[in-house]
């Protein structure tokens, strides 16, 4: 009974792809696949918006003393005669941050890829509230747009960091920011509906919606991982969103929640913020880590090293991480002895991190791998989150981070685990299931360049940060020559300058391989890759609704060189019922 | 049938709950963070500034607003029944028990309006005439949570008109019983909600 | 789909729970609440008034959760997705409390 | 190119920098571990003809180790940091009898007020000098830090000193100077468009060098 109904649903929705205009077929689709492609358009969009602001603020650093070449374009409340002006400067520093987490990094991670793998990778026709998904792209647009007019509005964009804290986000008194600021807020409201919006989809989808045989743990590890990542967006997003309404109340309706003039506490406010924020970084690198995992193991054509230990260190990381966020505030005038609870609870939280770490090279090791463009990237991903979880335990351990704060040192650390992490790791999906989304190849030369180029800059650009973080070069600072301290780092600043110029470059090339490759690249099959999950036994890109027929699963997701398999190094989850296969790890 | 022999054809067992109402539980697990934000943010500020909260009953009234919660309380149990009404396929129990919840849930919404009204025109607080939102931390806190907590009862009474526009063209029963399962679970967290601030913003 | 077929296809949602007595649970609120207007203003130390106060808001909330949400007769797996979010509130509100400790 | 801590001029900084690099080579050791290993593995077993993959699923001795051996590792550290930084920051283990200051921050200037002659707080000798920061070589002083618009962060990199200023707060941290010498303060935490330049000179006299400056000081000021 309930097979008919299946299918026959395929088959409707099937036949529903012909009857659609063009503008519910493109624009207000509610086919998860389109959202994805849409999320995925506009999150390159700002991509390139964050790394121009991030390119603005590299050139201010290294030559405070000299116009920026082509200021004249600014209106003068951002550049005056030539110069990037202080105020203009902190917009910069707000918004390249909000820009990246918000409005790039995270919706990348889960808007484009929870939306286009969720329901193909378990097998069902689409989300469990398609409309919905549909709100969760149509919500954050016009937040996207707020934030890029914010910057033309009376007094500029936020600048109070992105972390906000209150008072100087709150006091328009203080920063000349009004309007700039409140607007920050209604889109960080509007982007935390379009988060828990799409969170919900994913849960629901998850829990309730698997293809037969698609039990809990033989979910792909992307799949486990956007799953706790929906999780924690779900419960983390909502503490943010009422943070904002209250700063909003102060900035516009003169309450006093974190103002100390009337009573408020401007350390609530960097709890709230944090206990949003630290689950926040892990939605930013978990699904990373899913990715890396599923790439690995399809370039290393192994089964992951210790599926069930990656899976338990997912929801091992979610957990703790709502109980490390005072580590953002251990010299903010927090109660000392929170101090030693959240040291203790950030240090454990590095535990699962590095059990992930060393299961990939687990992977890797006596694996037969190919060094496709995905798989590079997925390697650099390792070998750099290496280094950004390593110089986290600076951090964490309280009296070293007493030096560090604030320094550089941080900006390195949170640089490696978001580019260096995240944005590797969304290099390495981008290539790997562009021939799924598009039916097309991305141009494998290109893409080699594109990931040496990235790999050999990004380290310039970064790694020196950890060096003028000791020398003690405070963060978000407009000039650093006025320091005695920091008399000896202009030429490091220099060489950082010129290395993020040609990082960003690289991107350039990347966005010329991508549109090329969606009309000129070569066709793809079903399954480039020869990968075994569910989205490559249909055909790319696949149709409206997915499958015609429902696929059955029999096996765990990455079971490559199966024993029982000779003709093909590979087995897919819906083939061969005969054959035993375990369902993770032993 | 070709998988005939195979574990069947059905799809993984999930809650055993049909989706809706899982998405409508997860979707309560964000309102439960969101309120979480608000009341605890208004825990820690009076824990940490015990004076500047009035007694009960000096500045809030509470006999108009424990008539409201008992309002609240009613259109719960309205809300309820029409949901028993719609599994025993009443047509007319499920039309007149959504029809009471609206009009409770929207006289609430009244009394609110006239509370708050009351208040900034002609309460007495701190030697001033006029509880408002700027009347320090008792006043922002105040009308935020009652005013959010409002603000969903508003979205509740919306979609409960809808459904009851539903219920008279005869579109709910015993075969079709999930959308007031699910719309009452929202009103139902709704009235929880207001179970919590009603004592801890007018009682304590 | 039809309505039926979509019963069918989520594997449907097994009736058979009781009702429970709806009225009662309203009569219990309506006396809850009551007794909290009262406790309110009785003459006895703050804390004992706070307490109790608290004790019957979490006893009702409780009753609507149970009750009115049927939490009382879902299958365990619900009941775990609704309280996923209380050791989250929990935590965060009383770690920031232990600012003033 | 000088990327190296700065040269540290106080008791705390001694264990901050030996904690620092303690980390820096468990670090460095785990890096080297990590990143040869990635190397090894990618040359080794790169393919090639004839050669195919080893199929398991992973062991579980191997995850029990590298699970226990890092919590292991992470809980002493843990231990060490929190013995540590209870010295430093929680005020039950400060120094009595330390001299006391009122440092106030606000955009973008730090003005200190000082003990004056009687080393106490709050009477009629005290004064207060803006952006210069005078305290006396190898002996304690207590900084009660407090802000009065936005949050800044009192930093004094040579003596490993950071700390908010939080407005509605006092928070008082203690620190010392094992040298006399010109330092800087800097801010630390953005507090707006001048945050850049929110700097402040830090002296560190002799004890008798140090008197002698308040006095004068206390001269010039009731003049």
């Amino acid at each position: 009974m309930a097979t008919i109904v299946a299918e026959a649903t395929g088959q409707a929705i099937l036949q529903e792809e012909h009857e659609q205009s063009f503008l519910r077929k493109y624009i207000f689709s509610t086919d998860h696949k389109v959202i994805a492609i849409q999320f995925l358009f506009t999150t390159l969009f700002f991509l390139a918006v964050g790394g121009f602001l991030a390119m603005m603020m590299r050139y201010q650093i290294a030559w405070p003393d000299q116009p920026i070449p082509g200021g004249g374009i600014f209106p003068e409340s951002m550049v005056a005669s030539g110069y990037i002006l202080p105020e203009f400067y902190n917009s910069l520093v707000t918004m390249h941050g909000s820009i990246m987490v918000f409005l790039a990094i995270m919706p990348m991670l889960v808007g484009v890829y929870a939306n286009y793998l969720i329901p193909l990778q378990l097998g069902t026709h689409d989300m469990a509230f398609p409309r919905l998904n549909m709100y969760s792209f149509w919500v954050m647009v016009p937040a996207g747009i707020l934030t890029l007019a914010s910057f033309f509005v009376v007094g500029g964009a936020a600048g109070a960091g992105w972390t906000l804290y209150a008072p100087l986000s709150a006091r328009p008194d203080l920063t000349g920011v009004a309007l700039g600021q409140q607007m920050w807020l209604v889109a960080i409201v509007l982007i935390g509906l379009s988060s828990i919006f799409g969170s919900l989809n994913y849960i629901t989808t998850v829990i309730n919606m698997r293809a037969p045989g698609m039990t809990w743990f033989r979910m792909p590890l992307t799949i486990w991982a956007l799953f706790i990542t929906a999780i924690l967006g779900l419960l983390a997003m909502p503490v943010l969103s009422a943070a904002g309404i209250m700063l909003l109340f102060d900035q516009t309706i003169g309450t006093s929640f974190f103002l100390p003039e009337g009573g408020g506490q401007p350390l609530l406010w960097q709890h709230l913020f944090w206990f949003f924020g630290h689950p926040e970084v892990y939605i930013l690198i978990l699904p990373a880590m899913g990715f890396t995992s599923e790439i690995l193991s399809v370039g290393s054509r192994k089964p992951v090293f210790g599926y069930k230990a990656m899976v338990w260190a997912i929801i091992g990381i979610a957990f703790l991480g709502f109980i490390v966020w005072g580590h953002h505030m251990f010299q903010s005038g927090m109660n000392p002895t929170l101090g030693l609870t959240f040291t203790v609870s950030t240090l454990f939280i590095a535990v699962p991190s590095a059990i992930k770490t060393f299961n990939w090279m687990g992977t890797m090791w006596r694996g037969n791998l190919h060094f496709h463009t995905p798989m590079l990237f997925a390697i650099g991903f390792v070998a750099m989150f290496a280094i950004g979880g390593l110089s986290g335990i600076f951090m964490a351990s309280t009296p070293v981070d007493i030096y560090i704060h604030d320094t550089y040192f941080i900006v390195a650390h949170i640089h490696y685990v978001l580019f260096g992490g995240s944005l590797f790791a969304l290099f390495a999906a981008i290539y790997f299931w562009f021939p799924k989304m598009f039916g097309r190849m991305m141009n494998e030369k290109l893409g080699k360049i594109h990931f040496w180029t990235t790999m050999i800059f990004f380290n310039l650009v970064f790694f020196p940060m950890h060096g003028v973080g000791m020398v003690g070069m405070m963060r978000r600072i407009y000039d650093s020559t006025g320091y005695a301290h920091l008399q000896g780092i202009g030429g490091t600043n220099e060489l950082m300058t010129w290395s993020a110029f040609a990082l960003y470059a690289t991107g350039f090339l990347f966005a010329f391989n991508f549109f090329w490759s969606i009309f000129k690249g070569k066709k793809a099959e079903a399954n480039p890759w020869n990968a075994t999950t569910l989205e490559w036994q249909t055909p790319s890109p696949p149709k409206h609704g997915n499958w015609a027929e429902v696929p059955v699963v029999y096996h765990g997701p990455h079971e490559y060189s199966h024993p029982g398999v000779t003709d093909k190094d590979w087995l897919a989850q819906n083939e061969r019922p005969d054959l035993p296969s375990p369902a993770g790890g032993h | 049938m070709a998988h005939a022999a195979t574990a069947g054809r059905a799809p993984e067992r999930g809650l055993d709950v049909y989706t809706q109402k899982v998405g409508m539980w997860v979707f309560l697990c964000s309102e439960v963070m969101f309120f979480a934000g608000l009341i605890g943010s208004y825990v820690v500020l009076r824990f940490g500034a015990a004076d500047v909260w009035a007694e009960p009953g000096d500045v809030l009234a509470i006999g108009i607003t424990a008539v409201n919660t008992f309002i609240l309380i009613c259109s719960s149990v309205t809300m309820v029944k029409a949901f028993a009404a719609a599994e025993a396929d009443d047509q007319k129990g499920i039309r007149n028990y959504l029809l009471a919840t609206t009009l409770l849930g929207a006289l609430f919404l009244g009394i609110q309006v006239y509370e708050y009204t009351e208040l900034v025109l002609h309460a007495e607080w701190q030697g001033s005439h006029g509880f408002t939102p700027q009347a320090g931390l008792y006043g922002a806190t105040f009308y935020t949570m009652t005013g959010f907590h409002g603000f969903h009862v508003l979205l509740g009474v919306v979609c409960l008109a809808w459904a009851t526009k539903r219920a008279y063209a005869g579109h709910w029963g015993k075969d079709n019983t999930h959308g007031i399962e699910v719309l009452g679970l929202y009103w139902h967290f709704v009235d929880l909600v207001w179970i919590i601030l009603f004592t801890i913003v007018y009682l304590i | 789909m039809s309505e039926a077929g979509s019963h069918a296809a989520d594997g449907g949602d097994g009736h058979a729970h009781p009702q429970p007595k709806y009225m009662l649970i309203w009569l219990y609120l309506l006396i809850l609440t009551l007794a909290e207007v009262g406790v309110a203003f009785l003459a006895i130390p703050k804390w004992m008034i706070v307490t109790s106060l608290l004790v019957m808001a979490v006893w009702k909330a409780l009753l609507v959760a149970l009750y009115y949400m049927h939490l009382k007769f879902e299958p365990n797996r619900l009941r775990m997705v609704a309280l996923a979010p209380l050791p989250a509130v929990a935590i965060m509100i009383l770690v920031i409390m232990m600012e003033y400790v | 190119m000088d990327w190296a801590l700065p040269p540290n001029y106080s008791t705390q900084g001694i264990v901050i920098d030996q904690l620092f690099w303690i980390i820096f080579w468990l670090t460095f050791a785990a890096f080297v571990l990590v990143e040869g290993g990635i190397l090894w593995f990618v040359l080794k077993y790169r393919n090639r003809e004839g050669h195919t993959a080893h199929y398991t699923h992973g062991s579980n001795k191997l995850e029990v180790i590298w699970t226990v051996i890092p919590a292991i590792v992470f809980a002493v550290l843990g231990a060490y940091s929190a013995g540590v930084w209870a010295n430093i920051k929680n005020p039950d283990n400060f120094p009595e009898d330390a001299l006391e200051f009122l440092v106030v921050g606000k955009q973008f200037e730090w003005n200190i007020t000082y003990p004056g002659m009687d080393r106490q707080l709050g009477t009629a000798d005290d004064f207060i000098v803006r952006n210069q920061f005078h305290m006396p070589v190898n002996e304690p002083v207590i900084v009660n830090l407090e802000a009065e618009d936005v949050i800044h962060s009192f930093f004094i990199p040579e003596l490993r000193v950071k700390q908010d200023a939080v407005p509605g707060m006092t928070i008082p941290i203690w620190f010392d100077a094992t040298t006399t010498g010109d330092f800087e303060i800097a801010c630390a935490e953005l507090c707006g468009l001048g945050h850049y330049r929110m700097a402040a000179s830090v002296t560190v006299h002799e004890s008798a060098d140090f008197d002698a400056w308040q006095a004068s000081q206390a001269t010039a000021q009731a003049q």
